[in-house]
């Protein structure tokens, strides 16, 4: 699966003088779609953060494209779990992802353009002039992830990006998801707290636990889904292969 | 030959009275200066005004200009203002009514007003308790502008002002004090109350201008003591020290001593340096431009 | 950069505290060695700008055999006086309008008219109704020093975010328990922020009141030396006035810190 | 209508207070008069031109020495509040020289620069940007600390990342620091002008009380709290006026 | 069930000059408990609010108890979709909890315990004195609920509760929440976009559509969960009727 875009070799985080993530390596490789899941408080956010560089690690090394990571780069697009935090407040709907443009660049004429075909992809081109304070939670959620898109990374890292959607929304924009990645070899680390979605979505699960000890590390699994590609929403989740990786991970989660 | 501007710093008093006769009565003009007298809240800024070149000439008092010469100014006297005089009751300590306060010995343990620490008032009432043989470190002075001092006396806040009409007569008038004491009668007479000063490379590059300013306020000084000018004189002043007309009218002019002599600043450097107001020993000599 | 909040941020590693102090304070001496040099050249008249040795002098002479020790003391004690009342008073009356439509609509425009009123006008008028004492003094340096922490206070108010607002609702938090569970804390580093000032401002209004209502202090010290040309005894001054706000400032940061560790746990 | 009058109702009151005050215990007072009087000398002022001439140079150099005083405070406050490396290097050296009073400096610059706009600049400039740079840098360090997080991510370079995310998410207290600053120029522009620089609204004032006129005085008082007064309705109506543009929900 | 505990009469509501809600009428019985669902931005939030007393309706009213709901009263507790935004950031875990008991004039030696019992149930008691910036997502949404559950409401509004949480939690949190409905007569009114989590928990199901129009209103359905108590994370979620509930209410939302 071509060489690993993201490699995180032995990386350990303390966090108010408990350790977070005991020592973990991770590789993602070009084009891969790599979930992460585990019980809230476990450390899946401050995983995705340091992969992004937010914060530096207390032991290991973070690289993405064979250069250790000193702080965020523009490569990586990151949506942020808080997603009422992460918006301008004084920027309508069309002028926060406008900003992802901005920072790459692109010039003013191209922009408009470009900022449709993303909010079209969320569903949001109806509201494009409201201020995030005129939207739902899912709506406001929506915006950040067409902020990330806009920005046409090449890693995509999302923090519980579609924990605030209801079930069509939802399944609308992980397919979504699935055909950019497909069609634009984009490569994903994805949180969520959704067993099923990491599943739907991801060629790999990575499987966190909670106050890591030194023979129950935080990487309690890192396990395959061998399920083809594409998908479909009623089918796939039918699939044998879905149905035992749910029960093996239900296991790893709730019972181990 | 070209006329020399001059921008002119005064404060608000009659010992002005010289230099405004001779902008109005055309002295300087007819020696070729045009002077733009210029009305200054301050007298302790005149010194660093001159310095900055804001003022060509200025009139700090005796005691603001030695103190700005020991600081390390170099101006020197083009020329002086109004002089003290024995006849002069426009100024006096006032006691409160009630306190009794009449001599010297009296004023020991007051709490006293004066309008300026260090100013011309201050040090003249300090000249008088020392000469009458009082320790002035032993009188409380606090500094009040003139407008206040009636408030303060009625208020009870001060025992005493040093204070100068047309305060004074309102002051009188209400009731709320009496003079304790025209000390002003008791002080030498003929010196300085205001001296023209300019930087002195300034009175070097303009010498001729210099002079003529000189021989313009001694011809507004012959005009000032004609006792038939007094109205105009008294119309004159009014034009540049705003007060109501009947304050004006009233108000006691100075005699002007357009010509300062060196005895005349070593009455005040003497002072001065009785009153510890003064580090260095200013050479007089070198300080009156010729 | 502050861009990292939680575990340690990438860039600048955590400067220690020793170091920190010593790129201050390095600061400092260059900007007095830039002073020395141009009091050395002359580019600066000595009337006005004084060696840093002669002021030292002064400074020396002054704390030893003069008075300036004591006119110290009574500076400080005048500035915290005023600042204590100023913040007492300017905390209570931006809550007041913080939360009061009423307060708003009957008061606010008072002060904003007395707001731009300069205290060496006021004061003038102040000493021919009230008399000249230590007491009025204060309340002007308190009336002065206030301005500062009262917008602050409102702006912490009018900051709250509606949805602690609706929180507060939601639990029918009364007026008070609102005001000192939610509106003050919320309020607080910009109050904080605003006290800080108002520690400068009372400092400043009690020197000025020194000058105008002739009370023992710096102030009339520093006066008396600028009327007299003497510019190393006013640079003295200055400096005293320099070490009294740098102390009150720096106990003032430790405060801070230990109040807003919520911030930046 | 009521409505409308309460905002005068504590100002009368005040005056009524003085009116009062000056016309028996204060009646021989030579620095006090009534406000009906002060009100007369007003209207003399208002038409002999000098009110216009002297408010004019009063607010344009409080305006002048704010602008220079904004332009700093911001700038070195974003700095100081962006980075703990800056802010602790600038501590104290700033802490230093905040306190030194306007008033110390007058005669300083007045060597400098005589009589006029260039000295009163600089002594408003001086007064007003340390209010602004603290400010500022309380307002910085309030900053959404997830916005700062986006900056990164985006790699928005210094100045975008000052223009777009940190100036726009601090305008609501820079409005306070404003008001604050506002109020500061003013009350040291007079204070300036009554002490040494003979133009403007302090020097009516002063020469006024020297010429034996409080009415005049108290009539020029009460202009400079109508002026400061007007001016901070001004911004208040230029701070709602930018929050509407900036999305904010009634 | 008992007499409606809160009634919405033609409560109809506009932001922003469009219509979010078009007339609705709901009754809620002592002792009930009503989910809503619905897709993004379709006014979920907005009824719930509406019902809280937050924003005052366009037309139709609002009754709790019998009485007409003027403002928020402490009788209902409202836990918000925003959690991050609905806690003191300057109070600790304990100290947000407490504010709560502090409201309601609890004796202060009485908080401690009842501060302990509802972080326990949330499962937070461990992190009673962090901060909340020194907590996940999630944790944060507890520390929400703990709040609410301290208040001791007769009614309680949730608006997403368990939005950030993994299953795990979620499950536990769901049974925590069912039995203390069951044990002190618990009104819920409860917003999620977890179809299956609205049939588990709910007795009554209402459906929300966007956009309403005139022959389309806001009300899309409102559904009896037939479904006998207590109930069981496995088992009732293969009851024949959870099944057939849950193709109903997809059709309702999704295909609609
Ligand atoms: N600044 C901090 N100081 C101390 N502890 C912290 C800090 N930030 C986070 N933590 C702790 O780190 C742990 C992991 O947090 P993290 O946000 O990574 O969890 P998560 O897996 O994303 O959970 P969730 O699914 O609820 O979002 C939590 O227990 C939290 O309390
Ligand atoms: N202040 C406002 N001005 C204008 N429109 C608003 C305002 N507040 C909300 N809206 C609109 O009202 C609609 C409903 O919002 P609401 O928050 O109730 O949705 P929701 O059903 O809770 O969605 P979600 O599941 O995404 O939270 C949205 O389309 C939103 O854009
Ligand atoms: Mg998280
Ligand atoms: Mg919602």
């Amino acid at each position: 699966m071509g060489e690993a875009l993201l490699r995180m070799e032995g990386v350990a985080i303390h966090l108010g003088g408990r350790e977070i993530l005991s020592p973990t390596d991770l590789r993602v490789a070009r084009g891969e779609f790599v979930c992460v899941i585990g019980p809230s408080g476990c450390g899946k956010t401050t995983l995705l953060r340091a992969a992004a560089g937010f914060v530096a690690p207390q032991a290991g090394t973070v690289a993405l494209a064979g250069r250790p990571v000193q702080g965020p780069s523009r490569a990586a697009a990151f949506v942020f779990q808080d997603y009422g935090r992460a918006l301008l407040p004084w920027r309508s709907v069309a002028g926060n992802v406008s900003l992802a443009l901005e920072a790459a660049g692109v010039a003013a004429a191209e922009r408009p353009a470009r900022i449709d075909r993303v909010l079209q992809t969320v569903g949001l081109a109806p509201h494009a002039a409201k201020f995030p304070a005129q939207l739902s939670g899912g709506m406001q959620q929506r915006v950040q992830i067409a902020r990330c898109l806009a920005q046409e990374p090449t890693l995509l890292m999302m923090d519980e990006p579609f924990g605030a959607l209801d079930a069509m929304t939802r399944e609308n924009l992980q397919d979504e998801l699935a055909r950019l990645v497909r069609e634009q070899g984009l490569t994903v680390l994805f949180v969520t707290h959704d067993l099923e979605e990491a599943i739907y979505l991801g060629d790999r699960v990575l499987a966190l636990r909670s106050n890591p000890t030194a023979d129950r590390p935080s990487l309690a699994a890192l396990i395959d889904v061998p399920i083809a590609r594409p998908r479909h929403q009623l089918e796939t989740r039918e699939h044998p292969e879905f149905l035992r990786l749910r029960r093996e991970l239900y296991h790893y989660l709730g019972h181990d | 030959q070209a006329t020399t501007r001059i921008v002119y710093g005064y404060t608000a008093v009659t010992d002005f009275a010289s230099v405004f006769v001779a902008v109005e009565e055309g002295y300087f003009k007819k020696r070729n200066l045009e002077v733009e007298p210029k009305f200054i809240p301050l007298n302790s800024t005149i010194p660093a005004a001159i310095q900055s070149d804001s003022l060509q000439i200025g009139g700090p008092t005796p005691s603001v200009y030695l103190q700005s010469v020991d600081g390390g100014l170099d101006h020197v006297v083009v020329g002086g203002g109004g002089l003290t005089a024995k006849s002069q009751t426009g100024y006096a300590v006032v006691g409160r009514a009630g306190t009794g306060i009449r001599s010297a010995q009296d004023f020991v343990g007051k709490k006293v007003g004066v309008p300026g620490l260090g100013a011309f008032l201050h040090v003249g009432f300090r000249g008088w308790l020392k000469q009458s043989g009082v320790d002035y470190k032993k009188v409380n002075f606090i500094e009040a502008s003139f407008p206040q001092h009636g408030d303060l006396l009625r208020g009870g806040s001060l025992d005493a002002v040093v204070t100068a009409d047309p305060f004074m007569a309102r002051i009188l008038d209400s009731g709320a004090g009496y003079v304790a004491s025209y000390y002003g009668t008791f002080l030498t007479e003929g010196m300085p109350t205001i001296l023209h000063t300019a930087r002195r490379d300034w009175v070097a590059k303009n010498q001729a201008a210099a002079r003529g300013f000189r021989e313009a306020l001694v011809e507004a000084a012959a005009f000032i003591n004609k006792p038939a000018n007094e109205a105009r004189l008294r119309a004159i002043i009014g034009k540049y020290i705003k007060v109501p007309p009947e304050v004006l009218a009233k108000m006691q002019i100075s005699p002007p001593g357009p010509v300062i002599v060196e005895k005349q600043l070593d009455y005040w450097v003497g002072l001065m340096k009785d009153q510890e107001m003064l580090r260095t020993d200013p050479k007089v000599a070198t300080l009156i431009a010729r | 950069m502050a861009a990292a909040r939680r575990g340690a941020p990438h860039g600048g590693a955590a400067v220690s505290r020793g170091r920190a102090l010593a790129e201050s304070l390095a600061v400092l001496l260059a900007l007095l060695a830039l002073w020395w040099l141009a009091a050395h050249a002359r580019w600066l008249s000595p009337v006005f700008v004084p060696t840093p040795e002669g002021m030292l002098a002064s400074l020396q002479q002054g704390l030893v055999g003069g008075e300036l020790a004591g006119f110290t003391a009574a500076t400080v004690l005048r500035m915290l006086l005023g600042w204590g009342l100023a913040c007492a008073a300017g905390i209570a009356l931006g809550a007041l309008i913080g939360i009061s439509a009423t307060a708003r609509a009957w008061i606010q425009p008072t002060l904003e008219f007395v707001r731009p009123l300069p205290a060496s006008a006021v004061l003038p008028l102040a000493i021919s109704i009230f008399g000249l004492s230590p007491a009025m003094v204060l309340a002007v340096v308190a009336f002065g020093a206030m301005w500062p922490v009262l917008l602050a206070t409102v702006h912490g108010f009018a900051s709250v975010h509606p949805r602690l607002r609706e929180v507060a609702g939601a639990l029918q938090l009364s007026q008070p328990a609102f005001v000192f569970k939610v509106g003050l804390p919320n309020a607080l580093p910009d109050i904080l922020a605003g006290m800080r000032l108002a520690m400068t401002v009372a400092l400043i209004v009690a020197v000025v009141g020194e000058m105008l209502a002739s009370q023992p202090g710096l102030g009339q010290a520093i006066l008396l030396a600028a009327r007299a040309f003497r510019a190393s005894e006013l640079f003295a001054g200055i400096a005293l006035l320099g070490a009294i706000g740098f102390l009150s400032n720096a106990l003032l940061a430790v405060a801070e810190r230990r109040l807003l560790r919520w911030q930046h746990p | 209508m009521l409505r409308a009058l309460r905002p005068f109702v504590f100002p009368l009151l005040l005056l009524a207070a003085l009116e009062w005050w000056t016309r028996t215990i204060g009646k021989d007072s030579d620095a006090l008069a009534p406000p009906t009087r002060a009100a007369q000398a007003f209207a003399a002022a208002l038409t002999d031109g000098s009110l216009l001439q002297a408010t004019a140079f009063t607010l344009g150099s409080a305006a002048a020495g704010l602008g220079v005083a904004c332009g700093l405070g911001i700038l070195l406050g974003t700095l100081l509040g962006l980075s703990r490396r800056a802010a602790g290097m600038g501590f104290l050296t700033i802490e230093v020289l905040r306190p030194v009073p306007s008033v110390a400096l007058i005669p300083l610059v007045m060597l400098a620069w005589g009589f006029g706009f260039r000295m009163e600049i600089a002594v408003i400039a001086f007064a007003s940007v340390w209010p602004m740079l603290i400010l500022t840098q309380a307002a910085v360090r309030q900053v959404e600390p997830r916005l700062l997080e986006v900056a990164s991510a985006l790699q928005l370079g210094p100045a975008a990342r000052f223009t777009k995310i940190v100036l726009p998410a601090m305008v609501p207290r820079l409005f306070v620091a404003l008001r604050l600053g506002v109020a500061i120029a003013l009350v040291v522009a007079v204070t300036v002008e009554i002490a040494a620089n003979p133009h403007g609204m302090g020097y009516a004032l002063i020469i006024a009380q020297q010429s034996l006129d409080p009415a005049l005085m108290l009539a020029w008082l009460g202009w400079i709290g109508v002026v400061g007064y007007a001016i901070n309705v001004g911004t208040l109506w230029l701070q709602r006026a930018v929050a509407r543009r900036m999305g904010e929900q009634p």
